[in-house]
Parts: structure tokens; sequence; C-alpha cells
């Protein structure tokens, strides 16, 4: 079972590696055959993995010893349980989709072998980041999986807005790695090892135990830590103070926007608080965090994706919505709510943004819906696959989307730690708003007049089969997948991985009313969110088909509130000025007057110029008369005298 | 003394003959004679070098390889060299560093290329005298010595502004080294008149004296760490440097000051390294946090990856300080990671100034699109200056800051922002530089990596990578030794 | 009343240079213009039959003769044959020089020998009087010598203030010999220095004339306060003279410095320690701190000696025979490396080209690599940068000073030579950074291509393996004391 | 009577009387020669004095070499002096100041 082990990571790094290196030589079609076979091989071995651990054998081995330093030993080593199984499948699926959706994608593109190295490098690092059993090596792969999402988004690197969003989703990603780092020390420092079952295991005798944080206050160990790894979660799963680089990394290819910023990359920050349940469920605090800042994210993110005309921003934003749902189920203590919703996401996010990117491709990479319109009639497996996406995405029963936001929403209600009403509030008001945003699109893009030019209509017609294969392929999840909430969610299936306080029982007592899907689905028309995602489509429906005038007269009335929502309520401009500005303004500041002026130009060369100035004063005094020569001898014989006689 | 064999005398004075040797072969005339000669005896220094690794016992943290004869009486100075778990990674660095500069130099150094070579050998002959020898005196003269051909390389072969940096580099360090020179002599005083540093470790010194020597041994390693007082030579040596000679400098050089702490600072003042603890922990800091804020606003390449180096020195310093397994070992691999890459990005930067002779980073732009390989190298040393895990700059830098944590969180938290900063300001030069369409006609001429420099880069990158993924060889090594030291310096001398 | 006549052993190696003397002015007579390498041959064989003798008759004990004013041991001897070797090797450096400046003349190889003979005297003088006979010979001589040079109006004021300069100390060492007789009731070395011991003299008088002798001897060594004559003499005297006073005297000042106030006044070490240190620092600040604003090579040179001068008289700050063994190893080293440096400005200028300016060393390292090394090695050892033996003496000087508790003046003394190693660097920095003004090659004779050589090869193997030196001069001071 | 102390203080007017007159004298380099051989004979006169008291004649024998040595002294002096006449045609000290710095 080892070399399966293995092989899920090694099998993608080794596809990368050659289709990276040996690219020229072995041209287009070898190097996406060798990395689709390699990246397939490690999608069987995670089933195989999968199937094996739904029958009960959980694996905890390290592979390598990495360094051995002050009596603690760091290993690279893999976990393999429930948790990490279906991040395995779901990622690899995803991957394996995303490659073969390429082939058509990439058509042509001089960096098409690189682009496929990229991406297989990207499930190497994912898998490295989701099987690790230490936190060293989970930091590994949260950094690897940003270095590949910087140098996806900077693909086309000639663009310069792509650079620019490649540098700000490092930047930011960095920022977030840099909290995580610090709570990777504090674990050290506080529980001696790095190792998962080692810290879980102590967590419980740790939970007390508190030490002077800032100077003033004395802060819960557990509270810090797992606040600062939430940071990490929040800088790599765009929450919200770190969400700003999501919408720019659009700039890269739409694959990488499906696979990376929709299905595997940024739910890494919501695999992890999974994983570290056992830390969390010790510390209110660390989860009322989790809560608030999922619930901010979750609405105004959704807020802001109504008034987006980019097919892929719109999708962008209501990724980041989605997330917030996950996170805002995390800090319910909901946690299997939000891994469910996390496959179930992964599946209908990859449809929405695999399909936006075949219209793209249709449009000659025509991104703005404003041109768009009844796409319908010449795109209708790309129509029928994103209509299905919108329904799961919008909640409707029947849907994978309805059964994971749904129990999401219920838990929240039953969260009893402190801001979970506000929460709960978020999270209803988006139900309605995501509605609108996703059918808006919809409407946009595949109904009403057709309102591109005539050049690109003459054109339009079907993607090949390498784009609708993976779309109809990923849209049978995003209907069938919902239906396994029962086993997953409220069954043991995360029994021992993922643990629950029993005072946090908001699953428990959803499990006690589960009474199968159909019980489920009845239950939800009498309960708020269906209603209120249907008088979402609704609207959708009415201002967007029949009265297609009223939105323009909206955002005449609303103007202010439109522009806020616009510019994204302006965190982009505060953070470049507030962040970069200051650091460059203070850089220059501290080297053009701490190094130059100061140390250099005062210390350095201005002790140099003093002794220079002594040796021209000191100079004069040999002034070449033989008398003044004289008159110095008997002055110094005369100073010693007087000294020595009195 | 393996097997009868004087081999460590032989890593120190084989590059220095080899170097005389070279300038023995006198004018321009037969350059390629002096650079086939350069390149043997480098590539032989290194091999000879091996054993050292092979045939050393990390179990001991005694000293190993030792020889011992008398030098001089009349001041009771004796040959004494040694190696032991901190001082071998540093040699093997050095011996390492040396032929790829050789190589470096191949095609770019045209006129007077004995001397350059020469110069070259002789430099690294003394470095590995500085690293083993174990008496005051010995190690006082091969650290000044060090001095005299690096200040030939810049001020010869270096650019417009070199003499101006020559000199202060040379002054610079000379006035810290004095001080050291004053304490040496102390420390015979009190010691009875024995110069061997062994004897030193033992010597219990009131607390005043200790201090007064610490300060005396601060100036003279941190003006070559450098930290961050006294750092202004670093970039004006770095920028007007031949690419051989900074990378020397950055590889080499630097690491002197480093092992300066750890072989004089701590062990023979271990009060009042106690003592002034915080003030050095301070210092490093704001090395990390002050220059790496100064680092973002440079526009000459070099200078931004001297002070870049500067920064991750100023994580050695910090590791030095804390006093704990983590720390002292993390700055051990952070000091000889640190040799890998600074020297790669300085041969990056070389590669592109051989080709527009500019480096400034205006004169740059779309490079990728004439250089791939060259960007995909490039790329690679600036994720590993960045610290990216799975690459050896990450090394140091996680243990040192879990090191840091150790001691007081908010060391860690200001040590950790090197994360950004060190992410911000690489990645911003590569930006400008590398991403981006072709910017200038000249930049339209580029032609891709040559074979000798391929072959360079391919190296340095999997010794950056190696370090990177299986740091464990590296330090197991020196465990042992740095526990000695640890509780050496944990009992008071007073 | 018999008259018994003095053992003339020790007194041989002078008594044969006296008569070569005359031997040499007699055959300059008969030799015309052409033959004067005759006179040049005969003044080598001279040094070389001084130091045959005085090596024959070397011995660990000390000897006394006429009647005590006179003392041969074994400081004395190695002390003359330094300044055998040095005085010979100034003969073979300025050879070329002087010819070309028509200054090869008979007077010029006996005034030196003089010279010489005065120095001799003063080594192994143990009266008052054979000290200052011997100081008067060489002082005269010199003043001469800087005077040989009738057309030139800077030789001839430099010889004027040098003998104006010189008279004066010599006056003040007087007036000191003076009030120390009075005080002690003798003249003769060691009755003067058991006499302080046992506390005879009155103290006051005492002081006075330890006041004025410290002035003569400082006058000598161009110590701090009356080091104005130097830098003016250095640079007026055509460059052989200045080589030879820059050089030889040294050993002698040395030697005067021992006698007088070591062997003599060693009790008062209290007092004079203290003015000492105050020369020291004096000279050492002076020296290296104005030597930076010269620009002519032969004046920096001269304060460069007054600064090693400083560092000399650290030696003797230390007051036991670890700190004058460490002062005698520094007047070698030091005398080495000058005769080294003036060689190269001598190599350098040409007849009718005065290499006067530090910036004529510019570019020498493309005009002529092995002559750049010489010069680069000579510049570091003067720097007192290892591997080169300058460092080796800087450090035995401090390690006394050090060891006598003064820590802050090896501190100071440390800082002194940081700004000092500055114009030294210029110089390399002149010669390996810039490009030549002009691209005259070096026309050097061989003996002379090969003296330099040795000379500054010896610095960097004295540099490697001290030892030997250091030992010598541990050697010396040990068996005299 | 006339005790030591009294010569010594002659003495060492007549001294500083010398030493003034080089630091003083403005004109010529005559007086400076002059000045110098009148210190040699105050210290003659000091050694004479302290021979006298202490009835030891070796001070007397010394005062002979110095009168010697001042011959001599005298002797080169002016030999310079009339070589710096030859050359620069005047001996006023304030002349002599082409060597400074």
């Amino acid at each position: 079972m080892q070399t399966l082990y293995l092989l899920v990571p090694l099998a993608p790094l080794v596809g990368a590696i050659v289709a990276g290196l040996f690219g020229r030589y072995i041209g287009t079609v070898w190097s996406h055959r060798i990395t689709i076979s390699f990246v397939f091989i490690s999608f069987l071995a995670s089933l195989i993995i999968f199937r094996d651990v739904l029958n009960g054998n959980v694996f905890n081995g390290t592979v390598y010893t990495w360094l051995v330093t002050g009596d603690t030993s760091f290993e690279i080593g893999f976990l393999i349980d429930q948790l990490s199984a279906t991040m395995m499948v779901v990622v690899s699926l995803v991957s394996l989709m995303v490659h073969i959706y390429t082939i058509g994608y990439m058509q042509g593109d001089p960096g098409y072998q690189r682009f496929f190295s990229y991406i297989s490098l990207f499930t190497f690092s994912m898998m490295m980041l989701v099987m690790s059993n230490n936190f060293l090596q989970l930091f590994f792969g949260w950094e690897a999986v940003g270095l590949v999402s910087y140098l996806l988004i900077g693909f086309w690197y000639t663009r310069p807005t792509a650079t620019y969003a490649n540098l700000k989703a490092f930047l930011v990603n960095r920022v977030g790695d840099f909290g995580f780092l610090l709570g990777i020390a504090l674990v050290l420092m506080h529980f001696g090892t790095l190792d998962y079952a080692g810290v879980f295991a102590q967590a419980p005798d740790l939970a007390g135990e508190s030490f002077e944080f800032i100077p003033g206050s004395s802060w819960l160990v557990i509270t810090v830590i797992c606040i600062l790894l939430f940071i990490g979660a929040m800088g790599k799963s765009a929450q919200f103070p770190l969400h700003v680089w999501l919408p720019d990394s659009m700039e890269g290819p739409t694959p990488i926007s499906a696979l990376i910023h929709a299905a595997t990359m940024v739910t890494a920050g919501i695999f992890m608080v999974a994983r570290m349940s056992p830390l969390f469920e010790l510390s209110d605090v660390a989860l009322s965090v989790v809560l608030v800042a999922g619930g901010i994210t979750t609405l105004f993110m959704a807020f802001v994706a109504v008034v987006q005309n980019d097919i892929k921003r719109v999708v962008a934003y209501s990724t980041l919505s989605q997330l917030g749902y996950m996170t805002v189920a995390l800090g319910a203590s909901a946690y299997s709510a939000a891994i469910f919703h996390l496959m179930t996401h992964a599946f209908f996010k990859a449809v929405l943004f695999l399909g936006a990117g075949s219209v793209i491709i249709a449009m000659h990479h025509e991104q703005n819906m404003e041109k768009m319109g009844g796409l319908k009639k010449y795109m209708p497996i790309t129509y029928w696959t994103m209509f299905i996406a919108a329904l799961a995405s919008a909640g409707v029963p029947g849907f994978s989307g309805f059964f994971s936001k749904d129990a999401i929403i219920e838990a929240v209600a039953f969260a009893d730690i402190p801001y979970a009403g506000f929460a709960y509030f978020c999270v209803l008001a988006t139900v309605f708003v995501t509605a609108l945003y996703t059918f808006r699109l919809l409407f946009m893009t595949f109904h009403g007049k057709p309102r591109m030019d005539e050049h690109t209509k003459s054109h339009l017609h079907e993607s090949p089969w390498v784009v609708t294969l993976p779309l109809v392929v990923l849209a049978i999840p995003t209907v069938g997948a919902g239906w396994f909430i029962g086993p997953i969610v409220f069954g043991d299936y995360f029994e021992n991985v993922i643990y629950v306080l029993p005072e946090h029982a908001a699953i428990e007592k959803l499990a006690a009313e589960f009474t199968g899907i159909g019980g489920m689905m009845l239950h939800a028309l009498v309960t708020a969110p269906f209603w209120l995602s249907l008088a979402g489509i609704l609207t959708a429906w009415y201002l967007y088909t029949i009265r297609t005038d009223i939105p323009a007269k909206i955002k005449t009335i609303f103007g202010p509130v439109y522009t806020i929502l616009d510019k994204k309520y302006y965190i982009d401009e505060l953070y470049s000025w507030l962040f970069a500005g200051g650091a460059r303004a203070l850089g220059s500041g501290l080297w053009k007057i701490g190094d130059i002026k100061l140390i250099d130009g005062f210390i350095v060369n201005g002790s140099a110029k003093l002794v220079a100035g002594f040796a021209v004063l000191a100079k004069r005094f040999q002034t070449g008369y033989i008398y003044h020569y004289a008159f110095t001898m008997i002055v110094g014989i005369f100073a010693i005298l007087t000294i020595w006689l009195y | 003394m393996l097997f009868g064999f004087p081999l460590l005398s032989l890593i120190i004075w084989l590059p220095i003959l080899v170097g005389i040797a070279i300038l023995a072969t006198g004018g321009d005339r037969n350059a390629p004679l002096a650079r086939w000669i350069a390149l043997t005896g480098s590539i032989l220094g290194f091999l000879i070098a091996l054993p050292l690794y092979t045939g050393f016992d990390p179990a001991t943290s005694a000293m190993q390889f030792v020889e011992n004869h008398v030098w001089f009486e009349r001041l009771n100075v004796y040959y004494h060299i040694g190696v032991d778990g901190i001082s071998m990674p540093l040699i093997l660095l050095n011996c390492f560093t040396t032929p790829l500069v050789v190589i470096a130099g191949w095609q770019i150094i045209q006129e007077r290329v004995s001397q350059y070579m020469g110069a070259f050998l002789i430099m690294s002959g003394i470095v590995n005298g500085v690293f083993a020898s174990m008496d005051a005196v010995l190690f006082y003269v091969f650290w000044e010595a060090s001095l005299i051909p690096m200040f030939l390389i810049i001020g010869i072969w270096g650019g417009p502004n070199r003499v101006y940096a020559a000199i202060k580099f040379f002054l610079y360090t000379l006035l810290g080294s004095l001080l050291m020179l004053v304490a040496f002599i102390y420390l015979y005083q009190s010691s009875g008149g024995s110069f061997s540093i062994i004897d030193y470790h033992q010597l219990p010194i009131p607390l005043s004296a200790q201090i007064l020597i610490f300060v005396a041994f601060l100036l003279a390693f941190a003006v070559k760490v450098p930290m961050w007082p006294v750092h202004t030579w670093l970039p004006d040596a770095h920028v007007e440097a031949p690419t051989g000679g900074s990378v020397v400098l950055a590889a080499i050089m630097l690491k002197l000051g480093g092992y300066g702490f750890l072989r004089f600072s701590l062990p023979i003042a271990p009060d009042a390294s106690h003592y002034l603890a915080e003030m050095m922990i301070a210092l490093s800091l704001i090395a990390v946090v002050y220059i790496g804020l100064v680092a973002l606003m440079q526009a000459d390449m070099k200078k931004l990856i001297a002070y870049s180096s500067i920064a991750h020195m100023g994580f050695v310093t910090l590791g030095l300080f804390l006093f704990n397994a983590y720390g002292i070992e993390g700055a051990m691999v952070q000091m000889i990671s640190h040799g890998f890459i600074s020297g790669a990005m300085f041969l990056c930067v070389g590669v592109l100034y051989d080709r527009l002779h500019s480096r400034q980073i205006a004169d740059y732009g779309g490079v990728v699109n004439k250089m791939p390989a060259f960007a995909a190298f490039f790329m690679l040393f600036a994720m590993a200056n960045a610290g990216l895990p799975g690459t050896s700059g990450f090394v140091g830098e996680f243990m040192v800051i879990m090191g840091a944590v150790k001691v007081n969180f908010w060391y860690a938290f200001l040590a950790a922002t090197t994360l950004i900063f060190g992410a911000a300001y690489t990645l911003w030069m590569y930006k400008r530089v590398i991403f981006g369409a072709i910017a200038s006609p000249s930049v339209e001429g580029l032609r891709d990596l040559s074979k000798r420099e391929f072959v360079l880069l391919a190296i340095l990158a999997i010794a950056v990578l190696w370090l990177g993924v299986y740091p464990f060889p590296l330090t197991d090594v020196m465990h042992v030794t740095v526990d000695n030291l640890l509780d050496h310096i944990s009992n008071s001398k007073l | 009343m018999n008259f018994l006549p003095p053992d003339f052993t020790p007194a041989y190696s002078e008594i044969f240079l006296l008569i070569m003397v005359c031997v040499i002015m007699l055959a300059d007579l008969a030799t015309g213009e052409k033959k004067r390498y005759i006179t040049y041959y005969l003044a080598q064989v001279a040094l070389i039959g001084c130091g045959l003798l005085t090596f024959v008759s070397f011995s660990t004990e000390t000897i006394y003769t006429f009647s005590g004013m006179f003392v041969d041991d074994t400081m004395a001897d190695i002390l003359k044959i330094m300044v055998y070797v040095t005085v010979s090797a100034v003969l073979i450096y300025s050879y070329t020089y002087v010819s070309e400046r028509g200054i090869l003349t008979g007077e010029f190889f006996s005034l030196i020998l003089f010279a010489t003979l005065g120095m001799m005297v003063m080594i192994s003088a143990s009266h008052f009087l054979t000290l200052y006979i011997g100081l008067e010979l060489l002082s005269l001589s010199l003043y001469a010598l800087v005077a040989l040079r009738r057309d030139s109006f800077a030789a001839t004021e430099a010889a004027m203030k040098f003998f104006v300069l010189g008279a004066l100390a010599s006056g003040f060492l007087l007036y000191g010999m003076s009030m120390v007789y009075g005080a002690t009731g003798s003249l003769h070395i060691l009755n003067v220095s058991e006499a302080i011991h046992d506390g005879v003299g009155n103290h006051d008088v005492l002081v006075i004339g330890l006041v004025f002798i410290v002035a003569g001897i400082s006058f000598k060594l161009s110590a701090a306060p009356f080091h104005m004559w130097a830098p003016d003499v250095y640079e007026g005297a055509p460059t052989a003279i200045t080589l030879f006073i820059g050089s030889a005297p040294k050993f002698a000042a040395f030697a005067f410095v021992m006698r007088l106030l070591i062997e003599g006044m060693g009790a008062m070490v209290a007092d004079w320690q203290g003015m000492l240190v105050i020369l020291a620092v004096l000279s050492m600040a002076i020296g290296n701190i104005v030597a930076i604003a010269q620009t002519n090579i032969k004046r920096m040179l001269a304060y460069s000696t007054i600064s090693h001068m400083g560092f000399l008289i650290l030696g003797f700050i230390s007051a036991d025979w670890n700190g004058y063994s460490a002062s005698l190893f520094y007047v070698i080293t030091y005398v080495l490396m000058t005769l080294g440096t003036f060689a190269m400005i001598m190599i350098l200028s040409r007849s009718g080209f005065e290499a006067e300016k530090i910036s004529d060393f510019k570019g020498l390292s493309k005009r002529n690599g092995w002559y750049a090394l010489m010069t680069m090695l000579l510049m570091f050892s003067l720097a007192g940068i290892p591997p080169m033996v300058g460092f080796y003496a800087k450090l035995a000087v401090l390690q006394a000073v050090v060891n006598a508790g003064f820590v802050w003046l090896a501190v100071a003394a440390v800082i002194f030579s940081l700004i000092g190693a500055f114009y030294y660097l210029r110089i390399v920095k002149f010669m390996y950074f810039d490009a030549p003004e002009t691209e005259e090659p070096l026309t050097v004779k061989g003996d002379v291509k090969l003296l330099v050589s040795a000379n500054c090869l010896a610095v960097l193997v004295l540099g490697i393996f001290p030892q030997s030196l250091m030992g010598l001069s541990l050697y010396a001071i040990q068996n005299s004391m | 009577m006339v005790s030591l102390s009294h010569y010594l203080v002659l003495g060492a007017i007549l001294f500083s009387i010398g030493i003034v007159g080089i630091f003083l004298n403005r004109k010529n380099v005559i007086i400076i020669l002059m000045s110098i051989e009148l210190m040699l004979l105050a210290v003659n006169m000091n050694f004479v004095a302290f021979s006298h008291y202490l009835q030891d004649i070796s001070g007397q024998v010394f005062v002979f070499f110095i009168l010697t040595v001042a011959a001599a002294e005298a002797a080169i002096g002016l030999a310079i002096l009339v070589v710096l006449f030859r050359n620069l045609k005047t001996i006023n000290v304030d002349d002599l100041d082409r060597l400074k710095g």
C-alpha cells in the first residue's frame, strides 16, 4: 500500500518535470499525453486508497526524516484517513478534468507544455498539502501551491495586468503564510512536536494554559495558535481581509481559475481548519473569529458579484462568497458540513468556470457579459451544464448545492457561540443574492437578444468535445454528490478524524432531524432559504429577460452604492496605498536618510573628512621657519618640565 | 591528521601555492594557461576537501584533523589548526564556491587574467585558513590577509566607482579587526601567555572585562557579517566588485563574521553575550526589517541583492543570540544556504551584466522572451531568496524563527516579516526585469545562457534544491558541536 | 706612574674602520672622476672587514675597556652588525642615484663611514663622554652629507635647519648630562645608575637632567614635540642621503636610549615612563594624521617614520626586557622596510627627474609588475597588515604595552595605525588602480634589482617565519641586561 | 661667598639667553650660530662648577671635549652658511621657508 501512497503525489511531479524540462523536445501532443496519463494514475490510486480507507484502515507513517535539531525531528510523512482521502479524490478528479479541458483551451498557445507542467506541479503540491501528517510538510505544500498559483496567474507574462496580479497574489498569500508560520512556531514551542498525532493528543491538557501574548493581557495559548493558523487559512482561502488577490487572479487562463481558484487551492484553508478541528474546538474565541470572517466575506462579496460585468469576475466573487459559507460552517463547528460543501462546490464551481471558459473561447476571448446574449441556441451543452451548476449554486432542492448549503445554514442556526446570530443573518441574506447573481449571469449570457457584433456572432459554435466532455462529466456529481449527505455529514464518516466538542452540538441536532434526502428536501419547502433562493431566481429572470431597462435605472438611483460595490469597497486602493505605498515610502526614507545621509554621509565619510581636516590643520603647523621649529622644541621641553616638577 | 597525512594544511596551502604559480605565469599572452591551472587547482582544492566530510566523526565535539606545531615561541604562538562541526561545513562551502567563481570569470575577464585567477585562489586558501585556525594570532593573520586579495579584486577589475568602494571596504574591516587584536593581546595577558583559543574558552574573566572583549569582537565581526549600523560598505563593495568578486564576497566573506561570533564571542565571553543578547537581537531584527524595506527601493540589481544578503545575515546573528539549538543550527544552515543563493543571484546578475553592461533594473524588461532558460534559473533563485520551502532559503529561516519564538514571540514576529519583505523586493525586481513585453532594443538582442553559464547555474540550483529538500546530512554534522557550545555558554565563567 | 695600555680587542672594528677611512680619503686623491668605483669598493671592503671583526670577537659576556668608557656586549655586537648591513645596503642602492646627480665624490664615502664610526661609538658607549662624542661625530657628518649637493636650494636649506636644530638638541642633551653629573657625581653610566638607585642625588636636579636628556633623545628619534626637523630634511636632502638618515641612525638612537635611559637612569622609570607615553601618543597622532595630507612621497615617509618611532617608544614604556626586545625587533623591521621603500623611490627617479610626488607611483603595476608587487608588500608591511613582518612588530610592541597595563594606549595606537593604513593604501591604489602617467620602462642595475627583491621578499618571509628575528632580539637584550 | 647655586643660576641664565637667541632672532643666521656657541659655553660653566664642587676632575675633562666639538660644529655651521649664501643670496632667516607643510 505504501507505494500507492507515494504514487499519488509523485506521479504528477514526474509528469510536471518531464513536461517542464523536456517539453520542447517531446512536443505538445506528447507532453499533454504524459501529464494526463500521470494524473490519471494518481486519480486511480486515490480512488483505490479511498475505497481502502472506506473499509477502515487508516495510515500514518513517515517517508524520510527531513531534519533533526534541538531534540525534535522533522519528518516528511503521510496521513491517509477519510478527510485526506476525500480531498485526494476531489483534487485528482478536478485536476484530471482540467488537464483534458486545457487541451482545447490552450490550443496553439506557445507555452503549451509549460502550462501542463505547471498544472501537474500544482497537483503534486496540493497532494503533498492534503496528505501531510505534520505541520512542516503542510507548510511546504502551502507555499508550493502559492508558488504554482503565482506561476499560473502570470502565465501570459507579457500582459502587465497578469504580472501585477500574480505578484499581488503571491504577496497576499505570503501575508497569510506569515501568520501561518508563526502559528506553527507556537505549536512547536508549546507541543514540542509538529506531528498532528502528537499535537492532537496533547491538545486537551494544554487547553487551560495562557501566556503574556501582548505584555498587558494574557491570552489562551490555543486561541492565539488557532487565530494565527486561521490567518494562514484566510490568506489561502481568500477570506475577508486577505481576499483582494482572488478577483485579480482571473488574469490567468480559465482552466487554472477552475482548478486553483475554485476547486482546490482556495479550499486548502478550509481543509486545514477542518484538519485542526481538535485545536479549534478548544477555543471559542477562535471559532467566533472564523465565524465573523466567514460571514463578512460571504455577504459583502456576494453584493459585489451582482454588479460585475466580466463573466469570470462574477464567478470569482461567487467563489469568494461560497468560501465564506464554508468558513461560517467551520466557525459553527460543522466541519463535516464544510467539507461536504467544499466537495460539492468544487464540482459545480468547476462547471461554472469551465462553462464560462467555453463561452469565452466561443466569443474569441471576449469576457464582458454586456456583449453576450442568446448563446443558448449556439451552445446547448455548455448552456445546460451551466444551468444545472447555477441551480446547484443557488441551492435549489435536489441539486448538490442545496444539500450542503442547507446543512450549513441550519448548523449555524443551532450554533450558540458569540456572533452566531450575525453569521446566520449573513448566510441567509447571501442565499438570495447568490441566486440573483448566478441567474443574472445565466440570463445575460444565454437568454435575451444577442448583443455581440456580427463577426463573432457568425463564428459562434459549440466548443469541441475536449471542452464539453469535462463539463458533462463534472455536471453529474454536481447533481449526484448531494445525495451522499447522509453518511458524510450526519453519519460517522469523519468519526475519528474530525473532533467536535459535545457542547458544540450543531451537527448532532441536525443528524437527529435528518430523515434521508427526500425528507430533507421536503423539510426545505418549509424553511426560509428555499423561498429566498426562489425569489432570487425570479427577480433575476424578471430584471434580465423581461424588463432589461430596470437594472440601468437601479444603477442611477443607487449611484454611490453602485460605485462602492463596483470599486470593491475601495479595499484594493486602500491596500495598495497603505501597504505597498507605505512600504515604498518607508523604504526610500530609511535608505535615503538612514543609510546615505546618516550612516554613510555623516559617520563614515564624515569621520574621514574630519581626519583630513585635522591633517590640513596640523600641516600648517609645519611653517618652514627655523625659529618656529626651535620654538616648538622649547615649548615641548617647558611643558614636560612643568608637568614633572609640579 | 587523517591517516598521517596533514590534510587540513593541504586544504589551506594548496590553493595558495597554485595561486602563486598562476601569478608567476605572467602577462596576458598565456592567459588560457592561467585559466586552466586555476580551474584544475580549484577543482583539486574541492576534491581534497571532500575527505573532510567523509572522514568527519559527528559524534565528538572535539577538534578533528588537528595539527599543532610551534610557529614562534617568542610570543608562544602555535600553528594550531583543527576543524569541528561549525567550521567544516564552511570550509566545504568555500572550496565548493572557488571553482564556480573561476568558471564564472572565464570569458569576462580579459586583462590581467593571471592576477585575477591568482587572487581568487589565494583568497580561497586564506579563507580556509581562517576557518581552520585554532590559534588567535594565526586566525588574525589569515583574517587580515583575506582583505588584500579582495581589496585588489574590487579595486582592479571593479566598476567605475571601485576605488572608493575598495578603500572603504578595507578600512571598515580593518577598524573592527584592529580592536580584536587588542582583545587578543589582553586575553594573551590574562591567560598567562597563550594564544590558543581553546584556553580562552576555559579562561575565567570578570564581567566588565568580558563586556569589553565582547564589544571588541562585536565590532570586528559585526562589520564582517555585516550587522545593521556598520553595513554601508557592503552595497558599495558589491556594486563595484566584478561578478566573481561579489560572489566570493557574498558567499564566503560574510560568513567570516558569523563564524567569528560562534568561535570567539559566544564561548569566550558567555556572560557578556547573555548580558548583551537583547541588544544583539534588536540589531539583527533591525537588519531584517530596516534592510528589508531599504532593499525594496533599490534601482540597482546588485545593490538590491547586497541589501537582501544583509537581511539574510541578520537572521544569522539573530539565531546566534537565541542561545538554543534551533537558533544556532539555524544560523549555520542559513549561512551555508545564503552562500549558495546569493552566490547564484550574483551570477545571474553577472550574466545580464556581461550582455548589457548595466545593472539598473530600469534598463531591462521582458528578458524572459529572449532568455527563457535564464528566467527559469533566476526564478528558482529568486524564490529561494524569498525563502520558499523546498529551497535552502527556507530551512535556515524556519529554524531561526522556531528558535526565536521560544525566547519571545515578538522576536519571531519581526523575524517572520522577512517572508513578506523578502518576497516583495525579490519578486518585484524579478517582475520588472524578467516579465513583461520586451522593453528595449538592447533586450531584443539578448541571447540565452551559454553552455558555461548553464552548467554554473545548474550546479548551484542542484545545491539549493538538495539543501532545501534534504538538509539532514548538513545538520547531522553539527549537533554535538552545537550542543557542546550551548552548555558551555550556559554555565557562567565569572 | 705606570700607564697600562687599555685592552683594545673590543674596539678593533672601530679602529679598523678609522684606518680604512683614512685609506679611502688618500685613495680618492689618486683616482680621478672615472675610477670612482674604487673608493666605492674600498668602502664596501671596509664595512665587510668591520663585520668580520665584530663577528669574530662576538661573545656573550660584556667587556669594559678604556677604564669603563667603552663596553662590548651582545646587544652592541648585534646592533653593529645591523649597522654594517644597513650602510652597505645604502651604498649599493644609492650608487646609481648618486653618480647621476654628480655627488659621487670621495667626501660622500668618507662622511658616510665617519657617520658609521660615530654610530658604532654610540652603540658601545658606557660613559657620557663616549656617548656624546659618538653622537656628535654622527650628527656632524650627517649635516655635511645633507649639504653635499651644493647647487640645490632645498638641500642647503635642509642642511641649515638640520644643523641648527641638531645643535640645539645636543645643547639640551649636554645641559641634561651636566645636571645628572652634578646630581650623581659621576659620568660613568654604571656609577650613575647605582647613585640614582641609592637615591644619592637631589631629586629635582635629576628630573631636570632627565627632561633635557629625554629631549635630546626624542630629537634623535624624531619623536613628536621634537620632530619638526624630519619632514623638511627628508624632503630637502637628496634621496640617497634621506635613505641613510632614515635607516642606520635609528639603530644608534635605539642604542642611545638603551644606554642612557635604561642602563643609566633605569631607577627613575616612574618619571621617564610618563614622558615617553606623552612622546609616543603625540608622535603617533601627528605622524599618522599629517601624513594623510601630504603629496610629496619623501615628506609622507618622514611622517610615517615619526609614527613608527611612536610605536618604538611604546616598547620602552613597558620598561622590561620583553618590551625592549619588542622595540629592538621593531627597529630592525622598520629599517628593513624603510630601506626597501626609499630604494623603490630611487628606482623610480631617473637622471633629471626626481620621483617626488606620490602620484609618480601611478600605474606602476602596468609599467613593471614585479616592482609593484614589491612595493605593495612594503606598503602592507608598513601599515602592519599580516602576513607581512610589520604586523608582528606591531603585535610584539602592543603586547609589551598591554603587559605593562597601558591597555588604553594600545587601543589609541591601534586607532592611529588604522588612520595610518589609509595613506599606505593610497600608494597601493595609485599603483594598481590608476593608469600610468609615463610609459618609461625602469632601468635598474643587476645588484640593486637583486637587493631590492631580497629586501622586499624578506619582509614577507620574515612575516611567515618571524621566530628567527624575534629570537635574535630577545637574545641580544637578555644577554646585555 | 659665591656657592654652587650661584654658578648654576649663571649657567642657566646664559643657557636661556642662548635659546632665546635662536627663536627670537628674525634677522640672520649668524646670530643663531653665535647663540649655539653661547649655549655650549653655558653648559661648560655648569660642568666646571659641578666638577669643582664634587672635587672630581672628569667634569673638566668633559669640558675640553665639548670645546673641541663646539669648534667643529662652528666650522660646519659656517660652511653650510657659505653654501646657503651662494645659493639663496641671502642669509635672512625668514627666507628659509621653501620646505614646509
